[in-house]
């Protein structure tokens, strides 16, 4: 006779083995090889464990082997979803701790590629949440379609779609292509029209609000107690954004403004990364319109040698504060090359989170803090 | 329908008679001899099955209705039973899971107390 | 601005994917490309089809049509006809009735079997249009040819089972869960005269029929052993017998107002009074389809199965064409339920007189894929409910109000059969008052249960500010 | 109307709800014998099929097969393991004989007794007959009374069963959804 190992205690008197259920590390909402172990009592989870380091690569031990340019290539593969603003961070990281300035215009272009980034990563979190509701997919492919065109952006101007590798010490490696502009420029003016389709779309069904509201709700103390950063802090109603908080690339020069949230709930994520989406934009217009002509890169030695000393530079990633703290010991590579990843911390808050929830509420909330495992394995 | 022999097959009463009998037999034995507080259950619908098929199978084939009674009556006492046996099953079954719940046991050899 | 010439935009597609879209051939050059040969021959096929068309016109004018072994609007005359044919044979008619039976049962099983061959390609093409892509397109003209590759792919996988799965119960349900997708079938009327088996309590029947289903899907999951399958065992079973109320006390409503649970004396009444369920009981009709959805485990009720939660619920440890047939079986329920649903609500067969002129079966096939094309829609449309929140749908609202729509239905039964007045002023002042009373009661209700639509979406707050946890007490106040 | 039909479906389904029955007192766990008990219910209907009682037989489909099984499921899915087995009791023997002599008194006085029975063209006057409307009236009229009772005992079964198997301990942890859904999905499949 077949031996059945489980048992199910829908009883909740305890007496019988816990129902255990291992969401991952294959699973389709985990978003990556992340592994949940979720001690079930019926619908509802008594207890949660998060299992990560499946997709560890030792990407600080590998980048202490590698000049500070070949270590770009690795903030690519950490977060794949927001290549160009990991870019960033490590080049404006080096070029605090060198003193290397870059050209205005590639100051600019690192503006307009990293809020195109940040477009592009928003409508994968927002599609993926959707589609964790239920939604089959629809969004996610609608989202993906205006994804597709900065992907077709970035592949005209550096020739890769997702490890884009553009942003350089000192500049950024290629200036954009005559072809770029004019499709700049038509994304840009279809953009706030597609985000008011989708709020159309999804802000007035009822099934998504009952899925979304008052569901994982985050108080602002919780978030700021645990170092929440990007949508989800702003979601909570903390109005903190580092590209007002500490201007980098010349952030301070544009007009926009922070969404935040009321509630903390699911809903108020996704809507905080749709706003998000048209400030944006908003900051892509200006940037077009001020971009000077010049040179995009400075030349800068093959070698790096920073002083010895260290430093932690950071910056507004799609998915928070993306940290670099980078120990130099005179030699062109660095000493100990650590990433603060915002993904990896917003993600501690899940167990709390998910303790008392249902299993598809859980599901929606973990899809709502929007994670990507490249960047919290390394 | 006929034999080759030229017997002519027809299924009557007794037949349906027997086949109850059998059934009502079987759930009697699963009834009393079961530990398990669910089979004793299937065991009583079981005979509550056969005597349906008894009633229907009255209803059917008797010709001792006297004028007025409607043969009839049989199906109508077959759905009172499917009544019964649905809201029986219903309470059976929560008090074999509360049996369960109190006791952590729904082994019937083992409930030998006479209260909770 | 940037010194690059914006003055003349360039159009050229600038990566190779952008390229290749470019280069396809849009359908007007297909269709200029096509052969004269095939060009003439389209042409003669067209011409002799509108002949054809008009010889049968002709003859349903004329009216010697009626009730002939050829007569094509109703493939029931045919099956008498080869029926008396045998009898003046000299054929037994215990073998005729076999025959016949066989026939029938062919025919059905040919309808599922047919559309289980191109179902999957039609919903994802559909579901790929909703989509913005587009669907499977590579094998065979069209992609047609791609569910025989699935199956064929399906086939020739490796079937595991589980260690520790119940064998005995595994084998069962991929088989089980196909009986009420095909028993189903047998009471819907496709014209006057052509039901497989038009018993007379085929209402009772359906949902008896249905009620099969829920024992596969149980026993799938419980002997998968795993905890998803568990999960979605207990999560379909608990569903789909909530969901059995709605629907039942929703039939009950079209019972009572049709005198019948004869399916095609149903039909017969919606046909005959030119007017379709749907129109008088409208709760009923959405009672009916919402729970449907919820029996046979489609989108947005699709919580047996919610791939982002419990991976494929009571199938998750089926493979080959055991998944396969899980999945067939889905697309089996949802033309049933489009059957069911245009019996009951949507006048079957009949479409205002039509039926006269064209077959009551391809009306019927219309409306399944009608009602088809709803499911496709909502599944491409809608996320998913919860279970807490789909049960207490049911319990807290369709149950109540189907109850208390029911109770209606029944004075208005009784008054129909008494009030001697036109039937169109009756059924009227039915529709009328149970469209009436579906609105006040379903507001009342939905006042009383503390629901309130969500008129306005809550946007996030944009400011300019920046601060920590007093800013965001100082902004939500 | 020719009984061969009648005949053969006779011996195949008499056939197979025996075999079920007694496959469900010798199936070794009880998952099997559930589903051997789904076959008998299954059989029997078939056997009221024949006995051209149309109404009753798709009600025990309903019933039996949809409902009270599921119930069933529901109780074996709510206990645990240690008591998913079909083992016998202590009283074995007696049951056996009890069965076995209940089985051969009832065969016996059915086969000895000369009934009083319908025979050739009155009983197939009766053959499949609709009985849907005849029962309603029945039961709306001669035996109102017990319909009205019967219904009365199903609305306190569910009560009952909600009652019976409700929480007072996690009532405070529990949402009220939840709550209600325990409840509904024991009394629920009536």
């Amino acid at each position: 006779m077949a031996s059945h190992a489980f048992e199910v205690d829908q009883t909740g008197t305890g007496s019988a083995e816990p129902f255990v259920l291992n969401i991952g590390p294959q699973h389709p909402s985990t978003h990556g090889v992340f592994r949940l172990r979720v001690v079930m009592d019926g619908e509802i989870i008594r207890d949660l464990d998060m299992i990560v380091g499946y997709l560890h690569r030792s990407m600080e031990k590998l980048a202490e082997e590698r000049t500070y340019t070949q270590n770009i290539p690795f903030t690519d593969r950490a977060d794949y979803l927001a290549a160009m603003t990991g870019n960033l961070g490590l080049a404006l990281a080096v070029e605090r701790m060198t003193g290397v300035e870059s050209p205005d215009r590639a100051e600019y272009l690192r503006v307009i590629f990293s809020e195109l980034q940040r477009i592009a990563s928003h409508a994968m979190a927002n599609g993926t949440l959707v589609s964790d509701a239920g939604a089959w997919q629809t969004p996610l492919l609608y989202m993906f379609r205006e994804r597709e065109k900065i992907l077709d952006l970035f592949e005209m101007t550096c020739g890769a779609r997702l490890t884009t590798n553009y942003m350089r010490i000192g500049g950024v490696a290629f200036e954009p292509p005559a072809e770029f502009w004019p499709a700049l420029q038509e994304l840009l003016d279809e953009l706030p029209e597609r985000t008011d389709e989708y709020a159309q779309l999804l802000v007035d069904n009822e099934i998504f609000l009952a899925r979304t509201r008052n569901v994982g709700i985050i108080s602002a103390e919780d978030a700021i107690n645990a170092s929440l950063t990007g949508p989800a802090l702003r979601g909570s109603g903390v109005p903190w954004d580092l590209r007002k908080a500490e201007p980098y690339c010349g952030y301070e020069n544009f007009d926009f403004d922070i969404p935040v949230g009321k509630v903390g709930d699911v809903y108020d994520r996704f809507m905080v990364r749709m706003e998000e989406v048209k400030q944006s934009v908003h900051i892509i217009r200006q940037a077009v319109e001020q971009i000077p002509p010049g040179p995009h890169k400075n030349d800068i030695p093959l070698a790096l040698r920073p002083e010895p000393g260290e430093i932690y530079s950071r910056i507004e990633s799609p998915r928070g504060e993306i940290g670099f703290y980078l120990v130099s010991d005179g030699t062109p590579a660095p000493y100990r090359f650590h990433l603060r990843s915002p993904a990896l911390i917003n993600l501690s808050l899940l167990r709390e989170l998910g303790e008392g929830a249902s299993l598809p509420d859980a599901v929606v909330t973990l899809g709502s803090i929007d994670i990507v495992l490249g960047e919290i394995d390394r | 329908m006929n034999l080759p022999g030229g017997d002519e097959v027809t299924v009557t009463l007794a037949h349906y008679l027997v086949v109850s009998g059998l059934v009502f037999g079987i759930g009697t034995t699963i009834a009393l001899s079961k530990r398990n507080a669910i089979a004793v259950l299937m065991g009583i619908e079981l005979m509550l099955n056969a005597v349906n098929l008894t009633l229907l199978a009255f209803s059917r084939f008797s010709s001792a209705f006297p004028a007025g009674e409607e043969p009839l009556s049989g199906h109508a006492f077959v759905v009172f039973v499917l009544t019964v046996a649905a809201a029986e099953a219903a309470i059976a079954l929560a008090m074999a899971v509360l049996l369960y719940r109190r006791r952590e046991t729904v082994d019937l050899d083992r409930v030998n107390l006479m209260r909770w | 601005m940037s010194e690059q010439p914006l003055q003349a935009p360039i159009r050229r597609p600038a990566t190779p994917m952008l390229r290749q879209i470019e280069d396809r051939p849009g359908l007007k050059e297909m269709a200029l490309g096509v052969p004269f040969g095939l060009k003439v021959i389209g042409a003669i096929m067209g011409l002799g089809a509108l002949v054809l068309m008009a010889a049968v016109g002709y003859l349903v004018v004329d009216g010697r049509l009626d009730g002939q072994w050829y007569d094509v609007r109703d493939l029931g005359h045919a099956v008498a006809g080869l029926r008396d044919w045998l009898d003046g044979e000299g054929v037994d008619h215990r073998l005729t009735w076999l025959i016949t039976g066989a026939l029938g049962g062919l025919a059905i099983m040919s309808i599922v079997g047919g559309w289980l061959l191109i179902g999957s390609w039609v919903e994802r093409r559909v579901i790929a249009k909703f989509q913005i892509r587009m669907g499977p397109n590579r094998t065979g003209l069209f992609g047609l040819l791609q569910p025989i590759a699935d199956a064929v792919k399906l086939m020739t996988k490796e079937i595991i089972i589980p260690r520790g799965a119940d064998r005995f119960l595994y084998y069962i349900p991929p088989v089980l869960v196909f009986v009420p997708a095909m028993l189903g079938w047998a009471p819907i009327p496709w014209a006057p005269n052509m039901a497989y088996m038009d018993i007379n309590v085929g209402v009772l029947y359906v949902v008896a029929i249905s009620s099969i289903g829920v024992l596969a899907i149980f026993l799938a999951g419980w002997s998968s052993n795993n905890h998803y399958s568990l999960l979605g065992a207990m999560r379909t079973v608990a569903m789909m017998i909530s969901y059995e109320i709605p629907i039942s006390l929703a039939l009950l409503s079209v019972v009572l107002l049709t005198q019948s649970m004869q399916l095609s004396e149903i039909v017969a009444f919606q046909g005959h009074y030119h007017v379709w369920m749907i129109a008088i009981i409208p709760f009923a009709a959405f009672a009916f389809l919402f729970a449907s959805t919820a029996e046979i485990n489609r989108s947005p009720n699709d919580i047996g199965e919610a791939e982002s939660e419990i991976v494929a619920g009571f199938y998750t440890e089926y493979s080959g064409m055991k998944a396969g047939l899980f999945m067939a079986v889905e697309l089996a329920h949802a033309i049933l339920v489009g059957a069911l649903m245009a019996t009951f609500f949507l006048g079957g067969y009949t479409l205002f007189g039509l039926e006269e002129w064209v077959p009551g079966y391809l009306i019927l096939a219309a409306k399944i894929g009608a009602v088809y094309f709803l499911f496709v829609w909502l599944r491409g449309t809608l996320p998913r409910f919860r279970l807490d929140q789909l049960m207490g749908f049911a319990w807290k609202f369709l149950i109540p109000l189907g109850i208390i729509q029911a109770f209606i239905v029944a004075i208005e039964a009784s008054v129909f059969v008494r009030v001697d007045a036109p039937a169109f002023i009756t059924l009227g002042a039915f529709a009328v008052v149970n469209l009436a009373s579906t609105v006040v009661m379903v507001r009342f209700w939905a006042d009383r249960l503390g629901y309130a639509p969500a008129q306005h979406a809550t946007k996030p707050e944009l400011t300019n500010a920046l601060g920590g946890l007093k800013a965001a007490q100082r902004l939500r106040s | 109307m020719d009984s061969t039909g009648i005949v053969i479906g006779f011996w195949v389904l008499s056939a197979i709800t025996v075999v079920s029955s007694l496959l469900v007192l010798v199936a070794r766990n009880l998952m099997h014998a559930l589903a051997f008990l789904v076959l008998a219910f299954l059989g029997m209907a078939g056997l009221f099929i024949t006995l051209s009682a149309d109404f009753v037989a798709v009600a025990q489909v309903l019933i039996y097969a949809g409902s009270i099984s599921v119930l069933m499921v529901f109780a074996v899915m709510l206990t645990p393991l240690a008591s998913r087995d079909n083992g016998n009791s202590l009283y074995v023997l007696p049951g056996v004989v009890a069965g076995l002599g209940i089985a051969s008194l009832v065969a016996f006085v059915a086969v000895d007794t000369e009934w009083a029975e319908r025979t050739g063209a009155a009983l197939a006057e009766s053959d499949f007959a609709s009985t849907v409307g005849e029962v309603g009236r029945l039961l709306l009229g001669r035996y109102v009374l017990a319909f009205e009772v019967a219904s009365v005992l199903l609305l306190i079964g569910l009560l009952g069963a909600i009652v019976l198997v409700q929480e007072r301990r996690r009532a405070a942890t529990q949402s009220p959804d939840e709550a209600a859904d325990t409840g509904a999905r024991d009394g629920g499949a009536l």
